[in-house]
């Protein structure tokens, strides 16, 4: 097995991960950085986001306001001191990726501009057109190639961590193009694998969100916190789930039902008013909006297409000039998947999945609980987007904690001192007799497809948008069925190179395991809060018994064991969240009381 | 009713087990809506597990999953059935480069060449974040926006035969990000670039074929890109004498 | 030991696989028509160096219906360049700001067009002129 | 990180290339009308357009010498530049070979063509 010893490593080329490397590098030249990535670094998901990234930028705005949006749009279930870190950082990093040459949209005399974006009181959302993460993505690939210090290992796999003497040293990666085995040894690993969104059938997630990092972690026994939370964005192509951003709204657009009827005002985010006017009506937060979709659907008022009911996404009064200008991705995708001229037209839509709020548990900075661990980006549970994330606020969480996991894991590679590289091979050698053993083993008859079919859908059945004791214990007996089935999965492709069959199994075991911390975490719940949403006697926020992370542990072969940590409380009070005239009526009230 | 179906032809290659490549026919489940990626996802999930080709966003922006369709470099996630149905249609990896196996392609002349251009601002002027972002007026930023909106799909690799004639040409997308940086007015390192674009694997290996940008799927023209940096060489070249600092070294 | 044995495609043919290609091809084929023309222009050049007797049998031989049927196809395929050249042009050169606006493609292929027409009826005015 | 890389020398064949596309683009179909079909032919020019004592004294004036020669010249270019990297397209890749017998055969007519005019005198 070849070896390459590193001081750093980095699992994930997306633009925590990059971001992460780029830290590294700069924080100390002779670091030597290992950056794996099971794709091309600027193939990662980060480049299929569209509206925005969250930065305190006009003078009318200040790092409160962004900290009170975030806090309460996560419904209280945030670690305030962390996201007063990150609101503090996030403007800093986005001018960083600005020096690097990031081309944000600007103002006619050459300033950066903002968008309004759900949830945010005050126009802060940074964006490059409709493509603001693929351009974050390519502006931080192409800065990374500077750093003669970063040594990228695309298209290779990772398949474990190797931990020794209580700490993680070092990484085991199959290299895509030959199936051949690499351990990267090093003395700080940094996680940076993205979301889990594929685990649930339809979603905005690319083929690679898997949460390869979050089961990597979860297997070594580092806790995956508040994993029930998972966001579903109210306006996703139906069928494919493909997504339309939210800036759609920020722009201007409205959410109609079958009568072509503003429905939101009715689920207490109105008035309705022509413009769009932040935290009302379209500006609400996603989980509400998704949550007014379902009601619709009850109510019999959406509009019944070939993929589902569906609601329209109206963009005509806009029209076509600024809609090419502001959202011409949006046009595009519109045009070309769905046949349709949103200038002329009203695009159909639906909920999807689109991002998993929880993730491996990390501190403020971003260290695990395992020496020598960290995690930065959609993977990781730094405790910043709480029970829901605000929109735009997760492009900012890759750069600032980013930053910091790659700042941290330097200082802590200096620090650590070398492995012992005899017993690192050892293990890694372990490791792939365990995962070659997947794909030569005989005799199994499960498809691989039909069992992440089976997940999805019973992952969609009872983790939606609304969720009942009854059909979330379903999907638990379901997932744990689905394991079992898993032990004879068959792997028909026996080859080495370019073995994505191979890959795709890897791929799902990992997603059944990150799928069960969701599910059994949301069933343990019993309270309504953010993204989870339940209508069996629960509906309301518990903060007396739920103000509390949840925290599922692995147990090797059996159901994740559940337990809570404590939600670090500092200036902001739970709340009643509320948007729309209500939302400013408290906001007032709020203030008044404090004089 | 009987489900409607598509046959799909791949060109399937083992680098294990075949000498060259071959095709293979599959017949798909038709419906309206389905992308030809998504017809390739169903062989593989039911048809061939052994099936290989890249991809991920399914919406256009990760530049995955090139194939040639119909003898067309295209983005299989934007290219609908429909609009072969009920024809067969023919599925290749992209041309010029090699097939690594069935639809992969080796990428690793691309990412050298993209290494190779310096794909990142060298400022004109170094400036501190406490200084805050650059100016850059609208109209500075269409000066390269659109070169800056490539996927590396290779799609134009794909297309370009001169850079199939030749693989050392640096060639259309690599050209076009390098265009990109040179005309940000943040950057200030034109001069260093151009050393690449009047070298011999510089842009007068191109030929004005065209169809880079003709089958561009995010409308970035590199053709535009590497025909402006002939002349841009040419002058260079020509001028270099005249210069006071005799312009590229 | 790497199992990798990637595949390398011949180019052989390429250009008649594709249409474009082919259009190309025809394109660039123009200058054999440019090269012949040139030469003919060429040997008139050296006839009239030569006198008055050369240059007339020279000019007698363009007669020829041969030449004629060459003059014909290089009048098509001349055509035919001025038609691609122009219309590669707005690939080729900077964008044109005019009015805060990008110039399209087909303006500039357009007032490309337009300008050759005119050097064309140009040079025929111009040699009229002289002939009389 | 960085290699030493040779200089192209095409923009020299380029430029005349270029040059000689855009005199043939915009004067090309006329020239070959008139010298190849409505002389010849006798159409719409009179009669003694290209008659010796004409054009000898069009080859005389430094303009008509000079356009004479871009015209030949250019043209020659041109086509030598196309015509080389056609050859290379379509898998002739004679190289140096290739490349001496056509920008060759430009360089042969160039010099032809000076020598012609500088024999026509002034
Ligand atoms: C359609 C869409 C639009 C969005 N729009 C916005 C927006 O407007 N604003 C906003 O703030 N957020 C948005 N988001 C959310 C945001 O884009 C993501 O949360 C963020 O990009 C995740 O980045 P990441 O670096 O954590 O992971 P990713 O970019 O997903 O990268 C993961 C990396 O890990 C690697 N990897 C994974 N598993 C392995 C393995 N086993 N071995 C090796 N490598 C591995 C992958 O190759 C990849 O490089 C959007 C999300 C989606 C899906
Ligand atoms: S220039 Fe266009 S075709 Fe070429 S790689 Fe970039 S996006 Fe793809
Ligand atoms: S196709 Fe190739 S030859 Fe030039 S114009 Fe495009 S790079
Ligand atoms: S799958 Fe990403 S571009 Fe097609």
């Amino acid at each position: 097995m070849e070896t390459y010893k590193a001081d750093v490593v980095i699992v994930g080329g997306g633009g925590a991960g990059l971001r992460a490397a780029i830290a590294v590098a700069e924080s100390d030249p002779t670091l030597k950085i290992a950056l794996v990535s099971k794709v091309y670094p600027m193939r990662s998901h980060t480049v299929a986001a569209e509206g925005g990234s969250a930065g305190v930028k006009q003078q009318t705005d200040s790092l409160e306001y962004h900290f009170n949006d975030t806090v309460g749009g996560g419904d209280w279930l945030c670690e305030q001191d962390v996201v007063e870190y990150f609101v503090a950082h996030c403007t800093e990093e986005l001018t960083q990726l600005e020096h690097w040459g990031c081309p944000w949209s600007r103002t006619p005399d050459g300033h950066v501009n903002v968008r309004a974006f759900g949830g945010m009181k005050i126009e802060r959302t940074w964006f490059a057109a409709d493509k603001t993460g693929f351009h974050m993505l390519h502006t931080l690939f192409q800065t990374s190639i500077k750093y003669p210090a970063i040594k990228r290992f695309d298209e290779h796999f990772c398949v474990d961590l190797v931990v020794e003497d209580g700490r993680v040293q070092g990484v085991v990666a199959i290299e895509i193009a030959t199936g051949e085995f690499t351990l990267v040894e090093a003395r700080s690993v940094i996680i940076a694998t993205g979301g889990a969104g594929r685990v649930f059938r339809e979603n905005t997630n690319g083929g690679v969100v898997t949460g390869d990092g979050m089961a990597l972690a979860y297997r070594h026994g580092v806790p995956l916190r508040d994993m029930e939370f998972v966001q579903y964005h109210p306006t996703c192509m139906p069928g494919t789930g493909l997504l339309f951003t939210e800036a759609c709204r920020g722009e201007g657009g409205f959410l109609v039902n079958k009568d072509g009827y503003r429905y939101l005002q009715d689920y207490g985010l109105g008035p309705a008013e022509p413009l769009p006017r932040n935290k009302f009506m379209e500006l609400g937060p996603r989980d509400r909006l998704s949550q007014a979709f379902w009601y619709e659907q009850q109510k019999g008022r959406t509009i019944e297409g070939p993929h589902g009911s569906v609601v329209h996404l109206d963009l005509r009064h806009l029209g076509e000039a600024k809609l090419r200008e502001r959202l011409p991705q949006i046009y595009e995708l519109a045009e070309q998947f769905l046949g349709v001229d949103p200038a002329r037209t009203p695009i159909p839509v639906r909920p999807a999945v689109h991002y998993t709020m929880g993730g491996i548990l990390v501190d403020g900075r971003c260290a695990s609980p395992l020496p020598g661990l960290y995690a930065a980006g959609e993977c990781s549970s730094v405790g910043i987007h709480g029970a829901n994330r605000l929109g735009s606020n997760s492009l900012s969480e890759l750069c600032v904690f980013g930053k910091v996991a790659g700042v941290e894991a330097a200082r802590f590679a200096k620090s650590a001192g070398p492995g012992n590289s005899t017993s690192l091979q050892k293990q890694a050698r372990a490791v792939e007799q365990r995962v070659m053993a997947l794909k030569q083993k005989t005799g199994g008859n499960e498809r691989i497809a039909t069992l992440r079919k089976e997940m999805a859908q019973t992952m969609e059945d009872g983790c939606g948008i609304y969720r009942l004791a009854e059909t979330m214990q379903k999907t638990c007996d379901k997932l744990d069925e689905l394991k079992a089935r898993f032990k004879n999965v068959n792997v028909e492709d026996k080859s080495s190179v370019w073995n994505t069959e191979w890959l795709l199994a890897i791929e799902l075991e990992y997603q059944l395991d990150v799928a069960q911390t969701m599910a059994y975490s949301a069933l343990h719940r019993r309270e309504s809060r953010g993204a989870h949403q339940r209508l069996d006697g629960f509906e309301q926020r518990d903060d007396v018994n739920f103000l509390k992370h949840s925290q599922a542990h692995y147990v090797a072969d059996g159901a994740p064991r559940i337990d809570y940590g404590p939600v670090k409380i500092t200036k902001s009070q739970p709340g009643t969240r509320a948007y729309g005239a209500a939302g400013e009526k408290a906001e007032q009230e709020r203030k008044a009381s404090h004089g | 009713m009987a489900e409607k179906t598509i046959e799909i032809e791949v060109l399937r290659y083992h680098p294990e087990k075949d000498r060259e490549p071959h095709r293979q026919v599959f017949e798909v489940p038709f419906t309206d809506d389905m992308s030809v990626l998504q017809g390739v996802q169903y062989i593989k999930d039911y048809l061939d597990g052994s099936l290989s080709f890249r991809w991920s966003c399914r919406m256009a922006i990760c530049g995955s999953c090139g194939m040639m369709i119909n003898g067309i470099p295209s983005l299989s996630c934007q290219t609908f059935l429909r609009d072969y149905y009920p024809a067969r249609v023919r599925v290749e990896a992209l041309s010029h480069f090699p097939i690594e196996r069935d639809l992969v392609i080796s990428m690793d002349g691309f990412i050298e060449k993209l290494e190779s251009i310096q794909p990142y601002i060298i400022p004109k002027e170094p400036r501190t974040l406490e200084q805050g972002e650059y100016l850059q007026t609208p109209e500075q930023l269409d000066a390269y926006e659109q070169f800056s909106s490539c996927i590396n799909c290779l799609l134009c690799y794909a297309a370009c035969p001169q850079f199939g004639l030749n693989p050392d040409f640096v060639g259309p997308a690599a050209i076009a990000l390098l265009h990109r940086y040179n005309v940000d007015s943040r950057d200030g390192a034109k001069a260093e670039r151009m050393e690449l674009v009047n070298s011999e694997e510089g842009v007068f290996n191109c030929t004005a074929v065209g169809y880079c940008s003709e089958v561009c799927p995010k409308h970035v023209d590199p053709a535009n890109a590497v025909n402006q940096n002939k002349t841009n060489s040419a002058a260079d070249y020509f001028l270099r004498f005249l210069a006071p600092k005799g312009g590229a070294k | 030991m790497s199992k990798r044995r990637p595949y390398v495609r011949s180019m052989d043919g390429w250009w008649r696989k594709n249409p474009y290609f082919v259009e190309y091809m025809i394109h660039e084929g123009t200058a054999l028509f440019v090269a012949a023309y040139a030469g003919i222009l060429l040997t008139g050049l050296l006839r009239l160096a030569q006198g008055e007797a050369a240059w007339n049998a020279w000019l007698s031989a363009l007669q020829n219906p041969w030449y004629i049927c060459f003059h014909l196809l290089a009048l098509a395929a001349l055509t035919y360049h001025t038609y691609t050249w122009f219309k590669i042009m707005p690939r080729t050169m900077p964008p044109v700001i005019v009015g805060g606006q990008r110039l399209s493609a087909w303006a500039i292929t357009g007032s490309g067009l337009a300008v050759a027409t005119a050097a064309c009826f140009g040079l025929l005015a111009v040699v009229w002129g002289m002939a009389r | 990180m960085k290699q030493e890389r040779k200089r192209s020398n095409a923009p020299i064949f380029w430029a005349l290339f270029g040059a000689g596309g855009m005199l043939s683009a915009l004067f090309g179909p006329m020239l070959v009308f008139i010298t190849g079909l409505a002389v010849p032919l006798g159409l719409l020019l009179p009669a003694d357009t290209m008659s010796y004592p004409h054009m000898l004294a069009f080859a005389r004036n430094w303009l008509g010498k000079g356009f004479i020669f871009a015209i030949i010249a250019l043209f020659l270019w041109h086509a030598a530049h196309r015509i080389f990297h056609s050859l290379h397209d379509i898998g002739i890749h004679a190289g140096t070979g290739a490349k001496l017998i056509c920008y060759g055969l430009a360089m042969l007519g160039t010099v032809l063509a000076a020598y012609a005019l500088l024999a026509i005198g002034f």
